[in-house]
Parts: C-alpha cells; structure tokens; sequence
C-alpha cells in the first residue's frame, strides 16, 4: 500500500519536501515504513534510527500495523521548550 | 489552557489565568532565546512543530499533571516560527494551594514537554549556518 | 536584587528585571493569598517584618543562590501591610542559562525564606479572629 | 545592664508593646535575656522556647554574650512567602 508521510525538522530538509509518498506491504508496520524512508531519502541515515513515527498523534511501536488510509509522521528527535 | 501562537506570548497574561484565590502559589517557567551555546553565537531561532500532534500532547501533559498534583489552574504555550535574541518561546504557569506542587508540577511539564511534543528548533547562527537540533544525535 | 514594599507588587516588573538574552530560563514563583485553609476562611492577611534584618536576609539569600547556582539575575520581593484574597505577598524570579538552575534555585531562596526571614504572618480569619501564623507552635 | 529588646508578632502582641526594656546580668548572653522576657511577659509562655533573637540583623545562639548597648530583637517562628 501508499503511504504519505508528514516530514518534520532535519527529515524535511532531508528529504527537501513536507510530504513523501512510500510504498508498504500490505499490513505493514512502522518497521517497514522506517526502511521506505531510510531507501527513499539516504541522507537521513545517522538520524534514522532515533526518529520515531507517529499514526494520528499519537507515537506508534516499530511492530505496529499501519492501518490503510493513516496519517503518518516522521517525528526526529524533539527539541522544544 | 494549551496553546501554539505565532505571535510573541504574554506571559503576565498567561500567569494572570492561572492566579486564583484558591491558589496560594504560582510558578511560572519562561523558556527564553540565550545568545551564547558554549562558544558559538545565535543569532535567532525558528521553531517548526507537527500543529495537531504538538496541541494534542500539550493537553495530554496537562492532564496528566492535573492527576499528579492538586492543581488549580495550568497554562502552557508553545511559541512558532523566528524567535529573537531573549524572546520568549515556551510559558508554562501552574498554580497550586501550596508551593511544593507548584515547583514540581511546573517543571515535570517543561521536563515531559522536551521529551515528546513534536516541536523542533533551528538554531540560525550567528556566521550564518543554519542547523535542525536534535537531541542525542 | 532585593526588596520590601508596602505596596502591590507588580510582578511583571520583577520578571522583566531578570530577562536577559545571557539567559535561557527564568523561573518565577508568586505566593498569593489563599482564601481556604481547611475548613477556615481567610478574610486577609497581614505581614509584619523587622524590615533591617529582612533586606540584610533577603540579600543573603541572594548572594548564597548566586554562588550555588550560575544565576544570571535574581529579584525577591516580598509586600508587607494588609493583603486581600488572591493578592500577591511574595515574587522570585530567577534568570539561568538552563532550566534546572532556574527551578531548583528559586525554590531553594523559596524554602529558605520561609525559613529564616523575619517576616510574619496574621492570618485574619472571615469570622473575624486575628491570628499570627508561628510555625511549629 | 539594661537591654531594649524589639518585639514583633506574637511577642509584641502579648507584651502589648513593640519594644520591652529588660534588666540582664553584665556580660550577660541571650539566655538571660530569654529568661527575663519570659519572665516579663508570661503569656509568652507556650511559644517563648521557640523564639529566636537576632543581635543586629543576624540570629544569635543561646550562648552568645550580649555587647552593651546591642540592637537585640525576638524572633518567633517566622512565617513570610
């Protein structure tokens, strides 16, 4: 399945786009989306590790299924406050 | 009281919600723009969050903090966008009846909120660079 | 810096005194007048101080936070006279580098002033009874 | 010697007065003077071991001689914030 995925921060830059549109097996998890991101954009690779995904707002496991049509995001380490 | 703005924050404004006669103490947390990190020179920040992600946690913070300590009432606002030298870019304000659960409360809140609210800040340089911060990477 | 009013304390002002962009944090405590204590209702309070040894104490208490903590500022103000409900009687407000410096040292001038400032409080009770507040008695 | 002892609070209001003039030993310490107070003033009684003095601005111990002409106050149990 297709999944668009928010970028945010240093994964934006990265990928030089807001959004990026990554293909996913079927019942896929956050694990599989992570390799999508981390083949589409291999800029990101010291800082793929720490970033963590968010579906809905809410942060989602790595083994976590992808439900069809999710809003996805990419959420690099936070530095707020 | 949760709050993202693109306008500078009105901390007097932000205490004054949560001032209560029930309250026999405030405390309030301003996070500000510092010139120096070490030796290097900022010369203005830019802050960028995931919006819906970032209020969502905010309010979750809240209500998490009002089920942990006897709070009156809690304020937190999260300022986007350029950030000047001293400007303010996070308030967090809580009031309690008494002072030790303002202190704790208010600063677990700038704690968990460094932790996971989907807010990123870019350091722009005084030489001019530009850099995303992102903690422990 | 350190002071005795009789007048409302304009807690803003105080805040303003140790913004600073040498400072990443301020941390800012109010103490406000409560209106229940328990079952019993507060009508105002009063402060008394012995004013020379308070500012002597007062300034001690800043001297010892700045040399515990890398404070950039720091400003204690404490009001003296009658206080009506909600009023503020006290503001502390510290200005650090980073956060923990800012909340543990104004809680700690916190905690110490209500330790060894000779400042007392008459609680003046809404069914009209007086009483000074003496800790441990 | 002959103390001027400044009162405040709970020590002024039961004494009814904000200073007391109190009669202690030559080279008397704080002690003598606490126990003249107490003496002056019963009604001090219940919070009188709680009391603290100061000789100028700075608290002093039990012990402590008093210096002729000192400015002594009483101190109870303080409760500013």
């Amino acid at each position: 399945m297709r999944i668009r995925l928010r970028l945010f921060a240093i994964a934006k830059e990265r990928a030089g786009r807001p959004t990026i549109e990554l293909e996913v097996p079927d019942h896929g998890t956050i694990s599989d989306l992570k390799r999508a991101l981390s083949e589409a954009v291999p800029g990101l690779d010291p800082v793929i590790d720490r970033i963590r995904f968010a579906i809905g707002t809410d942060y989602a496991d790595d083994d976590t299924p992808i439900p069809p049509n999710a809003d996805v995001a990419a959420i690099p380490p936070v530095s707020g406050g | 009281m949760v709050e993202l703005t693109e306008s500078p924050i009105d901390y007097a404004a932000v205490v004054e919600r949560v001032r209560s006669p029930l309250a026999g103490a405030v405390c309030a947390f301003l996070g500000t723009v510092r010139e120096m990190t070490g030796e290097r020179r900022t010369s203005s920040l830019e802050y960028e969050a995931y919006p819906e992600m970032a209020a969502g946690k905010l309010a979750e913070l809240e209500a998490e903090a009002r089920s942990r300590w006897p709070i009156i009432e809690a304020a937190i606002v999260h300022r986007l966008g350029k950030h000047d030298l001293g400007e303010i870019s996070v308030v967090v304000a809580v009031s309690t009846p008494h002072r030790a659960a303002a202190f704790e409360s208010c600063r677990w809140i700038m704690d968990t909120l460094k932790e996971i609210v989907p807010i990123w800040k870019k350091e722009v340089w005084a030489d001019g660079t530009e850099e995303w911060v992102h903690p422990g990477t």
